[in-house]
C-alpha cells in the first residue's frame, strides 16, 4: 500500500531504490542499516526494492541506484553499465565508488602481474586497474566518506526525495574542526589533511584526536603547495603526507601534479 | 543558590514590526500564494497575500524594497517586491528558478503557505524624481525590481516628464511581463525592447541595451546633465557599461540608482553575506546611488 | 566604578558563591609540542579546574554566545499548514569567570552589530543579557597586539574585574549584583600601597607587549592598496579554511541551512557560522562569485575588519588577541598582513 | 513423495550474506552430480597494497578489509605491529580493546541473527518485510544493535573503521560518565537478550551434522578473543606466530577466496568452533543459555553456529559489564605508548565474529612493511562450507526433498556460517 505524502502541497513519492556493491568492504551499506534510532523513518522514505546484503528476491525496476565500491573487474564494469541504464539517479556511495577508495592503492604499483603474484602466487586471477564509477558512467550524486556518515546520508536522501538541491560543503574540514572547538592536531605534532579535504564529516577524525586521512577527497580549492609547507614546517616526512593523500584515491590528480 | 536572575528578552509579545524590536528577528508573516503564473520557462509570477488582515493592513513598503520569503525546511531568500506599493500586503513576486528554494517554489501549488518577512532595504526615491525625465533601464531579470517604482510612477504619471524604459533580454522567449507592455505604453511611456538572440518572429531591434541607450542619449542632445534620473537594474556586467554611458552623457552619479544583488541569509544586517566592506546590501541597499557604488570595492 | 580588595585565598569563596550557576572559565586542554600549555573556555566543575593564570585560549568564548551551529526556528507541518516555533535557547544565566580584557572587548564589539539598533539578534542578546562576567588581568603573550588595537584595557561590559596583586585581589566593581556578591567576602577599600602596587603591575604588564600593529591611517591605506600585489602573495598561502574566523572572538558571519526531518513533518532552520575566507562566501544564484580567489577573500576579511567596521563604528572589528594568527596553519597573522600592506612586501 | 529427484539449482550472488558467492547443486536421479560453494568476489589485494607502507598505515587500511568486522581487523593489525615491535599493551588498553571488540561481536551477531537469519525462519525475504508482522522483534534487534554501535562509537570513536584505536593504545579515552551509562544500558539490555533466546529457541534448527575439526584460540581461563595459542578439536596446538601451520591456505579453481585445511580436508572457525573448544570459559549465564538451546560441545551441526552466536552475545554482554566495572574502578592511566619501530615480523591472531583472523607483517628497520599476510575466517571456512553443501545435498537427495526446500536449506546453511566474503577475498 502506497501512502501519498505531500510537502508544502508538493506530492512526495517514495522512490524505488536499489543498493548495489562492487569491490568494497560493504561498510557503507552497513552504515545504511545503522543509526537504528531513525532507521525506520529512513526506510519509510524509500521503497527499497533491491538490497542484496539484506534481502532476497530483489527487483530490477528502480529509479535510484546506490552503488558502493569501485570497479576492479570486467564483470563489474558490465553490471555498472546495466545499473546506469536502469537508474534515473545513480549515486556513488562512499569513497570507493567516488574515488576508488583504499582499493586503488594497488594502482600505485605499475606492475599488475606483481600484485597478483604477491597475493595469489601463480594462481590465475582476473583483475584490472581500480577505477571509480565516474570513469565509466555519469554519476548523478556522490556521497563521500570512508565510511559514509549516516547523518549526512539521511540529509541527502531527504533532500533527494523532496527534490531539494544537494550541495556538499566546498570548504575544508578545518572549518568544521575549529567550529567543534578542537585543538589543531598539528599543534600536537600529528599530521592532518583537514586543510585540503572536503568538509561534511563534521571533522569525524580530528574530533577523535586523529588527523584527517582525506577520505572525502579534495575541497573545492585545495592549496597543496601550502599543505606541503605546513607539513615541512612541522617536520612531517613527505612520505607520511603522501601516504595519507593517496589513501582513498580522492587526491590522485593532486599527487600527480605535486610530483611534477 | 541562584544569585543571578534570568532576563528574558522575548517577554510576552508574539509579534512586532518595529525594526528595533527583538521579536522581529525570526518572526514572519504567514502568507498564501494566491496565484501562480508562468511568465517564461524559468520565471513565475506569484501573488502572495498576507493572511492576517491586521498584518496585511500594516504591511507597507517602498518601491525597490524586498522581502525575505521562506519555505519551511526548504529555504529562504530575498525577492524584490514587483507590485505597486499602494497594494498593501498583496504582493507580486517574480521569481526565477535557479536553485534550491526557487526551484521548489516552482513546484508548489496555489494555496501554499509561505513565510514573509520584511520589507527590507532602501528604495528608489521616486518622490525626488518628480518633475524630471526618467530613464528606467533593465537587463533580464532586472525588470522585476523596476516594476515597483514603475507602478508608483504610473500612478502619478502627471508628476513626471518623459519616461523611457529600455529593456533588454537575451532572447524573445525570456521577455517578462509582455502582457503589460501595451498598458505601459498607454501611459505615454517610451518602451524600447531589444534582444540579443532574436527568433524568427522577432521584429524589434537586435543587440545590447547600450545601443538603444546610445540612441536615446543622442536624442537628448548627448546631454543628460539636467533634469534626468536613471534607474538601472540587471546583471553586474551591465552596470559598468550602462552607467559609464550615462555619466559620459553628463548624468550626475547621485541621480543614477542601481539595485545590487548579493547572497543574503538574514536581510537584517547580521549574516554578513551581503556585505561590501561594512556596507550591508540588505540594510544600506539594495538600492544605491552610483556614487556609493563606486565608493565600494568589488560592488559590481 | 568602585574599587575593593580582598585576600587571595577568598577567591575560592567567590567561586563557591557562583558555582550553583553554569560557570564557564579557562581550563587546561593539553600541551603543545613545545610543552606550552593550551587553554580553552569550558564549563568548570571544580575550583581546581579554573586556571585564572591562563595565557590565552585557543578558541574564543564565541561558542557560548554565538555557537557555531544554532537553531533559529523549527516548523511543524500538518496537512499543508505549518507552525513556526522560535526558541532562543537560553534557560539559565551563565557566569564567565576569568575573561581577559580582549575577550570582554570582543563581546562589546559584537554588541555593536548584534544587539542593535536595527534588528537586534535575540539569540545573541538573550545570552548576552544573561552573562555575569568576571574579568581578570592578563600577561601579554608574544602574539598579542591588543595594545595597538586599544583593547588591552576594558572599561565596560563586565560585572567585576580582578587583578592579582600577589596575596590579594584588586577588584573593579561594575554592577550591583557583583557588589552584592562581593559583600560576602571580606572586602576592604584599597590602601595607598594597593594603589601603587596596581600601577606598578600595570606598568610591568605594559612593558611586556612585544607585538605591534601600525594602525595609523589604515582605512585609507587599505583603500589605496586595494590592488596591491601583496594580497596575491597572501592569497597563495591562504588555504581558505576559515580557521581564522572560527577562533576569532569578533567574526560573526553566518550561513543558514534548512533541514527537513526524515518523517517530513518537522523542519528546522539552522545558522552556521561561516567565514568570508570560504570559497563560496560571496557566491550568488547563477554561480557568479564576487570573490572567486583566495586573495580577494582574504583581503575582504581585512577590509571588513579594519576599514568597513572602522568606518561604521569608529573602531576596528579586531581586539588584537592574535588567535587567528595562532590558528592559521599558513602562518598568516594580522600584524604581518597589515605591515606588508604598508610596506608592500610580504615577509618570507 | 517422488521416487528419485532431479534438480539443477544455481544461486548467483547469494543474498543476505556479506559479499558475493554462488551455490550450485545438481542432482540427477537422486545422485548428487555436483554441489559446490563458489566465491566470486572481486579480490582487492590488500596484502600487496600494504607492501612499502609505513606501519601506521596498516590498521587504517586493514580496517577497510571488512565493513562488518572493521574493529577486529584494526585490532588484529595493531596486535601484529605491537608484536613485531615488542610492545606490550597496558592492562587498561587491553580492557578497552576487548570491550570494543565485544561491542563489535554483539552488533555483528545481532545483525546476523535478526537481519540475515531470522527472515528464513519467519518466512520472509528480508528484515524489511518483518517490520510490519514482527515489529517487536525488529525493534528489539534495532535496540540491541544501537546499544552495541553506541558502545563502539564511545570507545572506538566510530562504529566502523574506528578512529581512536591506534598502535600503542588509544588517541582518546571514553568519557567516564558515558562509560558508566553504557554499563547501565548493557544491564538493561539483558531482558532483550532473553527474549532473543526465546525467539531462537522457538525456531526448529535443521537436523544436519557432519563431523568437523574446529579451530580457535585457546582459552587461558578467559574465553579468548585477542591473541594467544591456537587449538583444534582434533588436538592440534600451535603458537600464535605459527598460524601458517594452522591455516594452510591454498587456492581452488572455482573460488577467488583461498581455502584452508588442517587434520582433515577442511575445518571450521567461528562462534561454534569457539564454543566447542572453550565451553568451560564461557560466562556461566552463557553456558546456561547454551544448555537451554541444546548446544553441548562438541556439536557438529553447522546450523548451530547461529545458536553459538547467540550464546556469545550473552557472554560478551556479561563480560562487558564486568570490564566496565573494572575500568571505572581505576583512574585513567597514560593512554598511548610511544612507538619505536624495529625490523622483524609480528602476528596478530584475533577471534572475530566469524572466526579466527590472522594478520602478519614483516617490517624493515624503518617500520616499513615488506611482506603482509592476512588470513580471514571465511576463507578458512569456505572449504568446510563446500563439503557441508555436498553432504547436505546428499542427505536431501536421499530424502527426496523438493527444489524449493533444497534451495532454502542450502542458502540457510551458508548463511549459518555468516560468511564475510568481501573479507575473505581481501
Ligand atoms: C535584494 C535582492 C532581490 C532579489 N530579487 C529577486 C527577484 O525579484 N526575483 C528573483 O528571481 N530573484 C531575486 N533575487 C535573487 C534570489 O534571491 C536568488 O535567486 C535566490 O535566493 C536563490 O535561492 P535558491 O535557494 O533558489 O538558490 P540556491 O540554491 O541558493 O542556488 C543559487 C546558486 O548559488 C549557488 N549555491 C547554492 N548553494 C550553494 C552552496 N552551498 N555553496 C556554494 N554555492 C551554492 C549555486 O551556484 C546556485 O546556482 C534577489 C536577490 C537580492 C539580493
Ligand atoms: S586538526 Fe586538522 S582539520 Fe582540525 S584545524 Fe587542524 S589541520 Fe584543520
Ligand atoms: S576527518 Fe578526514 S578521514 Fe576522517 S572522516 Fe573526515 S574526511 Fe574522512
Ligand atoms: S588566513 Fe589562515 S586560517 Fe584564515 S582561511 Fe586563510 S589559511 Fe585559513
Amino acid at each position: 500500500m502506497e501512502k501519498t505524502r505531500t510537502y508544502l502541497g508538493v506530492e512526495i513519492k517514495r522512490p524505488r531504490t536499489a543498493f548495489f556493491e562492487l569491490s568494497s568492504c560493504e561498510g557503507c551499506q552497513l552504515q545504511i542499516l545503522n543509526k537504528e534510532a531513525s532507521l525506520f523513518a529512513f526506510l519509510d522514505l524509500l521503497d527499497i526494492v533491491n538490497f542484496r546484503e539484506a534481502m532476497s528476491n530483489g527487483s530490477n525496476d528502480y529509479e535510484i541506484a546506490f552503488v558502493e565500491g569501485s570497479v576492479t573487474r570486467a564483470d563489474e564494469e558490465e553490471r555498472l553499465l546495466k545499473i546506469r541504464k536502469q537508474a534515473k539517479t545513480l549515486v556513488a556511495l562512499g569513497s570507493c565508488a567516488c574515488f576508488g577508495g583504499v582499493n586503488q592503492l594497488k594502482n600505485r604499483f605499475n606492475d599488475l602481474e606483481w600484485v597478483k603474484k604477491e597475493v595469489y602466487g601463480d594462481f590465475p586471477i582476473e583483475t584490472q586497474k581500480v577505477r571509480p564509477l565516474s570513469d565509466f558512467v555519469t554519476v548523478d550524486l556522490s556521497i563521500y566518506g570512508c565510511p559514509i556518515k549516516k547523518e549526512e546520508v539521511e540529509e541527502i536522501v531527504t533532500n533527494l526525495v523532496l527534490g531539494k538541491s544537494i550541495d556538499h560543503p566546498r570548504y575544508p574540514v578545518c572549518m568544521e574542526c575549529t567550529a567543534n572547538g578542537n585543538i589543531c592536531l598539528f599543534k600536537l605534532g600529528e599530521p592532518c589533511l583537514g586543510p585540503v579535504t572536503r568538509a561534511g564529516c563534521d571533522a569525524w577524525c580530528p574530533n577523535n584526536r586523529v588527523g584527517c586521512w582525506g577520505c572525502r577527497g579534495p575541497a573545492d580549492e585545495a592549496n597543496f603547495d601550502q599543505l606541503q609547507e605546513i607539513m615541512d614546517s612541522h617536520n612531517i616526512p613527505r612520505q607520511a603526507m603522501l601516504d595519507r593523500l593517496e589513501c582513498f584515491g580522492g587526491f590522485s590528480s593532486a599527487i600527480k601534479n605535486m610530483s611534477e | 543558590m541562584n544569585r543571578l536572575d534570568f532576563v528574558d528578552v522575548l517577554p510576552t509579545q508574539q509579534f512586532s514590526t518595529r525594526k528595533s524590536d527583538l521579536t522581529s528577528f525570526e518572526y514572519s508573516y504567514k502568507a498564501e500564494i494566491t496565484s501562480v503564473y508562468s511568465l517564461t520557462e524559468t520565471e513565475k509570477l506569484y501573488q502572495i497575500r498576507i493572511i492576517d488582515s491586521d498584518q496585511r493592513r500594516q504591511f507597507t513598503f517602498k518601491p525597490g524594497q524586498f522581502v525575505m520569503l521562506e519555505l519551511p525546511g526548504i529555504g529562504e531568500g530575498p525577492f524584490s517586491i514587483s507590485s505597486s506599493p499602494t497594494r498593501h500586503g498583496d504582493l507580486e513576486l517574480c521569481i526565477r528558478a535557479v536553485g534550491n528554494l526557487t526551484k521548489f517554489l516552482g513546484r508548489v501549488p496555489r494555496g501554499t503557505l509561505v513565510g514573509i518577512s520584511g520589507p527590507f532595504g532602501t528604495s528608489f526615491p521616486v518622490e525626488d524624481m518628480e518633475n524630471s525625465d526618467l530613464l528606467l533601464i533593465a537587463g533580464g531579470l532586472g525588470v522585476v525590481p523596476l516594476r515597483a517604482p514603475l507602478f508608483s510612477v504610473l500612478e502619478n504619471r502627471s508628476r513626471y516628464k518623459q519616461i523611457d524604459i529600455i529593456y533588454g533580454a537575451r532572447n524573445p522567449s525570456e521577455l517578462l511581463f509582455t502582457y503589460q507592455y501595451q498598458m505601459w505604453r498607454q501611459f505615454d511611456i517610451n518602451l524600447e525592447i531589444i534582444v540579443d538572440q532574436p527568433d524568427a518572429a522577432w521584429q524589434g531591434p537586435v543587440g545590447l541595451i547600450t545601443e538603444i541607450l546610445g540612441e536615446r542619449i543622442e536624442a537628448a542632445g548627448n546631454d543628460l546633465s539636467t533634469n534626468t534620473y536613471a534607474i538601472v537594474c540587471g546583471p553586474p556586467v551591465m552596470f559598468h557599461f550602462v552607467c559609464d554611458m550615462l555619466i559620459n552623457a553628463g548624468l550626475p552619479m547621485q541621480r543614477i540608482f542601481v539595485s545590487l544583488e548579493r547572497r543574503m541569509h538574514c536581510g537584517r544586517g547580521k549574516c554578513c553575506r551581503c556585505n561590501i566592506g561594512a556596507t550591508y546590501t540588505c540594510l544600506n541597499g539594495p538600492v544605491f546611488d552610483y556614487w556609493s557604488v563606486l565608493n565600494m570595492k568589488e560592488a559590481i | 566604578m568602585l574599587f575593593k580588595v580582598f585576600p587571595g585565598n577568598e577567591l575560592e569563596t567567590l567561586y563557591d558563591i557562583l558555582a550553583g550557576h553554569h560557570l564557564v572559565g579557562p581550563q587546561l586542554r593539553g600541551t603543545d609540542l613545545n610543552g606550552q600549555e593550551l587553554f580553552a573556555f569550558d564549563y568548570i566543575h571544580s575550583f581546581t579546574e579554573l586556571r585564572l593564570d591562563f595565557t590565552s585560549t585557543v578558541h574564543s568564548l564565541k561558542s557560548f554566545i554565538l555557537p557555531p551551529r544554532e537553531t533559529l526556528s523549527s516548523f511543524t507541518l500538518t496537512n499543508g499548514d505549518w507552525e513556526k516555533h522560535v526558541d532562543l535557547g537560553i534557560y539559565k544565566p551563565h557566569v564567565f569567570f576569568g575573561l581577559h580584557p580582549c575577550d570582554i572587548n570582543g563581546l562589546n564589539k559584537l554588541d555593536k552589530v548584534l544587539t542593535g539598533p536595527v534588528y537586534p539578534d535575540p539569540f545573541y542578546t538573550g545570552k548576552r543579557k544573561n552573562m555575569f562576567i568576571i574579568g581578570v588581568n592578563c600577561s601579554p603573550q608574544p602574539w598579542c597586539f591588543c595594545k595597538s588595537m586599544g583593547t588591552d584595557t576594558v572599561l565596560s561590559g563586565f560585572d567585576m574585574f580582578l587583578t592579582d596583586l600577589g596575596d590579594r585581589y584588586f577588584v573593579e566593581i561594575q554592577s550591583a549584583i557583583a557588589y552584592d556578591i562581593l559583600t560576602e567576602l571580606p572586602i576592604v577599600d584599597p590602601t595607598e600601597a594597593d594603589h601603587r602596587r596596581f600601577v606598578e603591575l600595570m606598568d610591568e604588564r605594559n612593558s611586556k607587549f612585544t607585538c605591534q600593529v601600525d594602525n595609523s591611517d589604515l582605512t585609507k591605506i587599505l583603500d589605496l592598496e586595494f590592488q596591491s600585489p601583496v594580497w596575491q602573495e597572501w592569497g597563495k598561502k591562504c588555504m581558505s579554511c576559515g580557521s581564522c574566523a572560527s577562533v576569532c572572538p569578533t567574526c560573526y558571519c553566518y550561513g543558514v541551512k534548512e533541514f527537513v526531518d526524515l518523517d517530513l513533518t518537522n523542519a528546522t532552520k539552522q545558522r552556521q557560522l561561516y567565514s568570508c575566507n570560504l570559497i563560496d562566501f560571496a557566491m550568488v544564484a547563477g554561480g557568479h562569485n564576487f570573490r572567486p580567489d583566495s586573495a580577494s577573500r582574504l583581503k575582504y576579511r581585512y577590509y571588513h575588519k579594519h576599514r568597513g567596521f572602522q568606518e561604521a563604528y569608529e573602531e576596528a572589528l579586531c581586539v588584537g588577541c592574535g588567535r587567528c594568527g595562532q590558528a592559521c596553519l599558513a602562518g598568516i597573522t594580522v600584524p604581518d598582513v597589515i605591515d606588508s600592506v604598508r610596506r608592500q612586501e610580504v615577509p618570507k | 513423495m517422488r521416487e528419485s529427484i532431479n534438480c539443477d539449482i544455481k544461486i548467483k550472488h547469494l543474498t543476505r550474506v556479506e559479499g558475493h558467492g554462488n551455490i550450485h547443486i545438481c542432482i540427477k536421479n537422486g545422485q548428487v552430480e555436483k554441489a559446490s560453494w563458489d566465491v566470486v568476489e572481486t579480490p582487492r589485494f590488500f596484502e600487496a597494497i600494504l607492501v612499502g607502507k609505513h606501519w601506521e598505515n596498516a590498521p587504517v587500511l586493514c580496517g577497510r578489509i571488512c565493513g562488518i568486522c572493521s574493529i577486529s581487523h584494526t585490532l588484529a593489525s595493531i596486535r601484529a605491529i605491537e608484536q613485531a615491535f615488542g610492545m606490550v599493551p597496558s592492562l587498561q588498553t587491553e580492557r578497552l580493546r576487548l570491550l570494543l571488540k565485544h561491542m563489535e561481536t554483539l552488533q555483528s551477531h545481532i545483525l546476523h541473527l535478526y537481519f540475515l537469519v531470522a527472515p528464513d525462519f519467519l518466512g520472509a525475504d528480508s528484515v524489511f518485510d518483518l517490520i510490519e508482522p514482527h515489529g517487536d522483534e525488529v525493534q528489539r534487534a534495532a535496540r540491541l544493535k544501537l546499544l552495541a554501535n553506541d558502545g563502539g562509537d564511545l570507545i572506538g570513536g566510530r562504529r566502523l573503521h574506528p578512529t581512536r584505536t591506534v598502535v600503542g593504545g588509544f588517541t582518546m579515552l571514553p568519557d567516564r560518565a558515558k562509560l558508566a551509562t553504557l554499563g547501565q544500558r548493557l544491564r538493561a539490555a539483558l531482558p532483550d537478550l532473553n527474549k532473543t533466546v526465546d525467539l531462537f529457541g522457538s525456531f526448529s534448527i535443521p537436523d544436519f551434522s557432519r563431523e568437523t575439526e574446529f579451530v580457535s584460540l585457546k582459552s587461558e581461563g578467559n574465553y579468548p578473543f585477542i591473541g594467544g595459542q591456537l587449538i583444534s578439536s582434533d588436538g592440534v596446538l600451535k603458537e600464535e606466530e605459527e598460524y601458517l601451520a594452522m591455516s594452510n591456505e591454498y587456492m581452488v579453481d572455482h573460488s577467488t577466496s583461498k581455502w584452508s585445511k588442517l587434520s582433515r580436508p577442511s575445518f571450521a572457525v567461528g562462534a561454534l568452533a569457539r564454543v566447542n573448544n572453550n565451553f568451560s570459559a564461557l560466562h556461566p549465564e552463557a553456558q546456561g543459555i547454551a544448555d537451554r538451546l541444546g548446544l553441548q560441545p562438541v556439536n557438529h551441526n553447522p546450523f548451530m553456529n547461529n545458536i553459538a552466536q547467540l550464546v556469545e552475545c550473552v557472554h560478551v554482554v556479561q563480560d562487558s559489564i564486568f570490564l566496565i566495572d573494572e575500568l571505572l574502578g581505576n583512574d585513567w592511566q597514560e593512554t598511548r605508548q610511544v612507538v619505536t619501530p624495529t625490523a622483524g615480523f609480528g602476528t596478530g591472531a584475533v577471534e572475530v565474529p566469524r572466526g579466527l583472523l590472522y594478520h602478519c607483517y614483516q617490517f624493515d628497520e624503518d617500520g616499513r612493511i615488506t611482506k603482509a599476510d592476512c588470513v580471514i575466517p571465511t576463507s578458512q571456512n569456505n572449504a568446510n562450507i563446500h563439503y557441508d553443501i555436498i553432504a547436505l545435498a546428499q542427505k536431501l537427495a536421499a530424502q527426496c526433498k523438493d527444489d524449493h526446500e533444497i534451495r532454502l536449506l542450502a542458502e540457510m546453511l551458508v548463511r549459518a556460517y555468516d560468511p564475510c566474503i568481501s573479507c575473505s577475498v581481501h
